[in-house]
């Protein structure tokens, strides 16, 4: 443990990558799911189809093989994105797609009758997204992101194969310097494990704010901690 | 900015690195070839010497890219770095996709085996004798190559992903002995290791700094101030401070390490 | 240029190989998952004392880290403790077990969902635990849950590209070893990532259809 | 100020309405009866747009709504400006349960009217304390009984300014004695305003009090039409008297 | 063959028996009746152990099955060797959906006294004769109605050969026109075996013709008890009269 004392900075300063990459990531991942989703649902081909292949794509191949590919095969078409990028970018995108069926979800599970009362008030559509409709699924929404958020922190990790400096790229390069191995990893894994329990609970607070009804009924911090349904959003 | 510098700028990588007054370079963290310090910053022989060059080029700063042996080529033409600087061994296929500055470094392989060496592992040859004994190698890193071109079987073949780890297979007994530069198995070596004497039955070959094909200009402008440093006695104290020889350095040519089969 | 036909056919053979570990992978992990979970699964609603809190423990420490630093751990920790399997053993092994965590809160979803009074009726009949759990519980806890198990061995057949950072020889890893000795990774990652799909996308659509036929029997 | 003429309207080989023309005229009212199934409540949501039909004119206040004669694809410029003319009551009264009950009536005036803020609140007030809610106004559409609920279901059609009114069953999804209290606004509206109403209905009573004109419905087509005292009395069509016997005897 | 003495039972403040003396001979038909909530069901699932009780001593066939006097820990060595005395047949039957009646009725004798399959099977056979469903040995739970359900149930219980039967209204889960098949099958039991009977129910004419004593229950206590001819004619109690009264009207 004392042989990577002296590297603690380093790694703190991967922890905050990590936490930036999560953060920006949750940002982008929010976007793509509900832009992908909301195409999704359109009655409109060109939108439609599109964003099934985009949903498909993403979460029929591995988030990994996204990252390389964005890495060493996007600019050989002329897109070179800054690492840093390129890796919000594959977590967004492969998160998001796995938002977007939550997206479409919450939606659809929305009685019938709600869109029509919307329509019969002659709202037009964006006026019943904006005012009906997301503001009653939204709140549906949030436990299943909850679990794509930590498995986006949880995927971040993957980012130091293509050269981000995140939590896990400085433990590597720790070890490889002080041979500290079982120091450095144990470290690490309680650190994913701390981030990814905080941001548990954080989503946990504000499902109840969202949602003020019935507290006793609710399944206890550790039950609701990393739930999870089926992983197609299905 | 979001993408990449150099990304549809005009001007060639020379043009804009010196303009940025910084060059990316592509390292592995594989003393003493290749190191990170405590702080994140760069340092080992192949990085002193290419920081000391780009200084007289008039580039004041390096930034270090840690990555793979194998992702250092296609990441270069994905101008994903600038140069690399990574002890990146010269030889006939790596020259056929990359322009190489005249050698920095000349170096010896070895074997890091168990105490004592009780599979007596001194050659190539003695590997292939024995289908039993497995070799760690780093993938893509010249040792792999090396072991393949001498036809030695993939089923002796054990892909370690560094340095550090290949010890470790060696000592857990997944493998019986790690191939690796000699100066690199000695800043690696623990309890229960010995490395071996050089090798004899590989090439002796050595490296130099990296650039895409499309750089021919910055390799001149680099050889340029390379012959100026490789003249003064900054070049004897870098490589003397990680162990290598600055005279054998200056005892070969490109074209004689490029010719290294494999 | 940018993309070069013959190359990429070239390459096929050798990535088709990578497949088939991936598979393979898949596969055994896929039983760990299986079974451990359920193990994990059983034993946490039994309300073992010590041994359900543990493995309350462990579904919460596994899926609260990335497969990634776990892989990390078991391949350069364990060895250092006298626990040494081959990369691939190991990365079945850490893949299995991280799934396992997974699968056992799906399994728990399944036994919640068995009606008391089948509890009821097993006792009734003087089952032992064991019986009770073989004969009653565990078929109708399973059969609810087979779509959400399936698409978790999806999952794990594309986590398992993860495993390549410990040096399992799968299918992105031939692709990055391809690229290493091509100097050429825009084709091997590109086929890579269809080959991924060419499984997945059927194996999911499998999963749909069986949900449907489970939900609406007969 | 609602005119079907030669509508179809088919779901899959169900072919709901048949070539089915209808006339109502400015401030007339008009209850539907019919049994189950019998193409009432599909009249209203094409009239409301949220169906389409397959064939014919349906034309509000002399402009169309739904062209298709011919079968052509319709042109739906200017649905919207005609469809704003039209207020719908639904039975299970579709109210938006994160809203409070004066944001639900104020909504539509707001966002679609272009009113403001307070204007809109001020006549949702107004009309909230027509159906006996002024009570009410903070409180979220859970709260509430079902015949409350409705009753803020007809306050927020109303907040349109609507020149025609339909209701679907209002009463059907009520408990007997939450029922009255809805007839009673709608009573109310009929006998003081000069709207045209469409009144789909299982209350025979009540339509036959508030109504001009009855129409009985079968399979798709206006089998009977009349005022109330001819229909309920003297009904020519022996599927009307069946009809009516059957109901009647239900209650 | 049965024995509650002192036996209390509380779900935390609610204290479902109280103090329980209880004494049911071998062989001995007894029905027990009272109202919803006073510890009926209770008392059968103390001798399935299926709960516990808090304090006395329950036994069966002179061994206990429960023994917490002076409120000691239950010691539940031979608990399992006495409950297999016992069958019991639920209020919603509790058949299991994925397996054949056939496997229904066969799997504990094949498991728990270890039966050979093949004999488990004929005997199987021969218990769903005689509940009249041999034609459906291949069937799923799912596909038979009510009536029949609860009949496998019976068979099932049967099958352990138990000293003792319990029924918890095996009836009231049944549409009317089903329940006279399942009584026909307990009241043949009734009539034909020695086997010891604990019968929840409401169907008081039912009990009157089976039972050799009738049990009325209030409040986790016995409150008045003896032959059904004394109770339902002339019950001493003023709840009983009540019970029988509230209890006849409603038919
Ligand atoms: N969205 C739909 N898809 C398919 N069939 C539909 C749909 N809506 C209505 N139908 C069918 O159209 C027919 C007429 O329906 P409609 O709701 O107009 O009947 P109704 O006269 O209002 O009956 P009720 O008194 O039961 O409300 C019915 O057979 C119904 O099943
Ligand atoms: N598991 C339990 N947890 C808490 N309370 C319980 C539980 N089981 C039964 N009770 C309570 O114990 C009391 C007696 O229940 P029991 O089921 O024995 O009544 P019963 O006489 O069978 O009534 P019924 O005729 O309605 O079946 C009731 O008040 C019931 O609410
Ligand atoms: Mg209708
Ligand atoms: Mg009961």
């Amino acid at each position: 443990m004392s042989q990577i004392l002296p590297f603690l900075p380093l790694l703190l300063n991967g922890l905050l990558i990590t936490l930036a990459l999560t953060a920006v990531g949750v940002v982008i991942t929010v976007l793509v799911a509900f832009a992908a989703g909301l195409c999704r649902m359109s009655r409109r081909r060109w939108l439609s189809w599109p964003a099934g292949v985009f949903i498909e794509i993403f979460r029929g191949t591995s988030m990994l093989v996204q990252l390389f590919w964005l890495f060493f095969a996007l600019p050989f078409f002329g897109v070179q994105l800054v690492p840093f990028a390129a890796a919000v970018l594959a977590l967004g995108l492969n998160e998001g797609a796995y938002g977007a069926e939550i997206v479409r979800g919450a939606i659809t599970a929305l009685p019938r009758g709600q869109r029509e009362g919307a329509i019969a008030l002659s709202l037009t559509p964006y006026q019943r997204m904006r005012y009906v409709i997301l503001p009653q699924a939204i709140p549906a929404m949030i436990p299943p992101f909850g679990n794509v958020f930590v498995d986006l922190l949880k995927n971040t990790s993957l980012v130091s194969l293509v050269t981000v400096a995140d939590l896990t790229f400085r433990a590597q390069m720790v070890r490889a310097t002080t041979g500290a191995t079982t120091a450095v990893f144990g470290t690490i894994l309680v650190l994913y494990f701390v981030a990814a329990y905080v941001l548990s609970v954080g989503m946990g607070r504000l499902e109840r704010r969202m949602d003020p009804g019935r507290p006793e009924l609710r399944p206890t911090l550790l039950q609701r901690l990393f739930r999870r349904g089926g992983v197609v959003g299905s | 900015s979001f993408t990449q510098p150099g990304t549809g700028q005009p001007g060639s990588t020379l043009d804009q690195i010196k303009a940025r007054g910084s060059a990316r370079i592509a390292i592995a963290n594989e003393p003493p070839y290749t190191q990170i310090k405590p702080d994140g910053t760069v340092t080992g022989a192949e990085p002193d010497v290419v920081a000391a060059v780009l200084k007289r080029m008039g580039i004041p700063s390096i930034e270090g890219v840690v990555t793979p042996y194998e992702s250092m080529i296609p990441g270069l033409n994905a101008n994903r770095w600038d140069i690399i600087a990574a002890g990146l061994f010269m030889k006939q296929s790596r020259c056929g996709q990359i322009l190489y500055s005249e050698p920095e470094i000349v170096s010896t392989e070895s074997f890091a085996v168990p105490a004592g060496n009780p599979k007596n592992l001194t050659s190539v040859a003695s590997v292939k004798a024995d289908p039993a004994v497995k070799v760690a190698v780093l993938p893509g890193g010249f040792e792999d190559g090396a072991l393949k071109t001498q036809n030695v079987p993939a089923a002796q073949i054990v892909n370690i992903p560094d340095g550090r780890s290949g010890i470790e297979a060696v000592l857990a007994g997944r493998a019986d002995a790690f191939f690796l530069p000699t100066l690199s198995l000695n800043s690696l070596k623990t309890d229960g290791i010995d490395i071996t004497p050089a090798i004899k039955d590989v090439q002796q070959t050595g490296s130099g700094a990296g650039f895409r094909k499309t750089d021919q200009d910055l390799v001149n402008a680099y050889d340029e101030q390379l012959r100026a440093l490789k003249a003064s006695p900054e070049f004897d104290e870098i490589l003397s401070r990680w162990g290598f020889s600055a005279d054998a350095a200056r005892g070969v040519t490109r074209d004689q390490l490029c010719a290294v089969a494999g | 240029m940018i993309w070069d036909w013959a190359f990429a056919a070239s390459i096929v053979p050798s990535l088709l190989d990578g497949l088939w570990v991936t598979v393979q992978v898949t596969l055994v992990g896929t039983a760990i998952a299986l079974l451990l979970g359920l193990g994990v699964a059983v034993v946490r609603y039994s309300r073992i004392p010590l041994l359900g809190k543990l493995f309350d423990f462990f579904v919460l420490f596994v899926r609260g880290t990335p497969l990634l630093v776990q892989a990390y751990f078991a391949f350069y920790v364990l060895p250092n403790v006298g626990v040494q399997f081959s990369p691939l053993v190991t990365g079945i092994i850490v893949i299995g077990i991280n799934y396992s965590a997974y699968t056992a809160e799906v399994y728990r979803a399944g036994i919640q969902s068995v009606p008391a009074g089948q509890w009821e009726a097993s006792t009734a009949l003087s089952l032992s635990a064991v019986q009770r759990w073989r004969f009653v519980v565990l078929p109708q806890a399973v059969r609810d849950v087979v779509p959400a198990l399936g698409n978790y061995v999806v999952q794990m057949f594309k986590d398992s590209a993860i495993l390549s950072a410990i040096t399992v020889f799968e299918l992105l890893s031939h692709a990055t070893s391809i690229g290493s000795g091509s100097y050429r990774y825009l084709e091997p990652l590109t086929i890579a990532g269809l080959l991924f799909l060419a499984v997945s996308l059927p194996a999911a659509k499998l999963i749909k259809r069986l949900e449907l036929r489970l939900a609406h029997p007969r | 100020m609602i005119s079907f003429s030669g509508v179809g309207k088919s779901f899959g080989d169900n072919h709901v309405l048949r070539e089915l023309d209808l006339d109502v005229a400015a401030g007339e009212k008009v209850s539907i009866i019919g049994p189950s199934g019998s193409g009432k409540t599909t009249i209203l949501r094409l009239l409301m747009t949220l169906e389409e039909p397959d064939s014919g004119l349906v034309e509000v206040d002399g402009e169309p709504l739904w062209d298709r004669r011919g079968g052509a694809v319709a042109d739906t410029r200017g649905q919207a400006a005609v469809r704003r003319k039209i207020g719908m009551v639904f039975q299970h009264f579709n109210l938006f349960p994160h809203m409070t009950v004066l944001n639900n009536v104020a909504l539509a005036p707001v966002q679609v009217l272009g009113m403001s803020r307070d204007d809109a609140e001020h006549r949702a007030v107004d009309l909230l304390r027509m159906v006996g809610l002024q009570k009410h106004l903070r409180h979220k559409p859970g709260q509430l009984s079902g015949g409350q609920q409705q009753r803020v279901a007809i306050a927020r059609a109303l907040a349109m300014r609507p020149k025609v009114m339909l209701f679907d069953e209002v009463t059907s999804a009520l408990d007997p004695e939450l029922i009255g209290e809805v007839l009673a606004v709608i009573r109310d509206l009929a006998h003081t305003t000069a709207m045209t109403m469409l009144l789909v209905t299982h209350e025979m009573r009540f339509a036959a009090e508030i109504s001009d004109r009855v129409l009985m419905f079968d399979s798709g087509a206006v089998i009977e039409s009349g005022p109330p005292s001819k229909i309920f009395e003297e009904p020519q069509h022996e599927r009307t008297q069946r009809f009516l016997k059957a109901v009647l005897e239900r209650k």
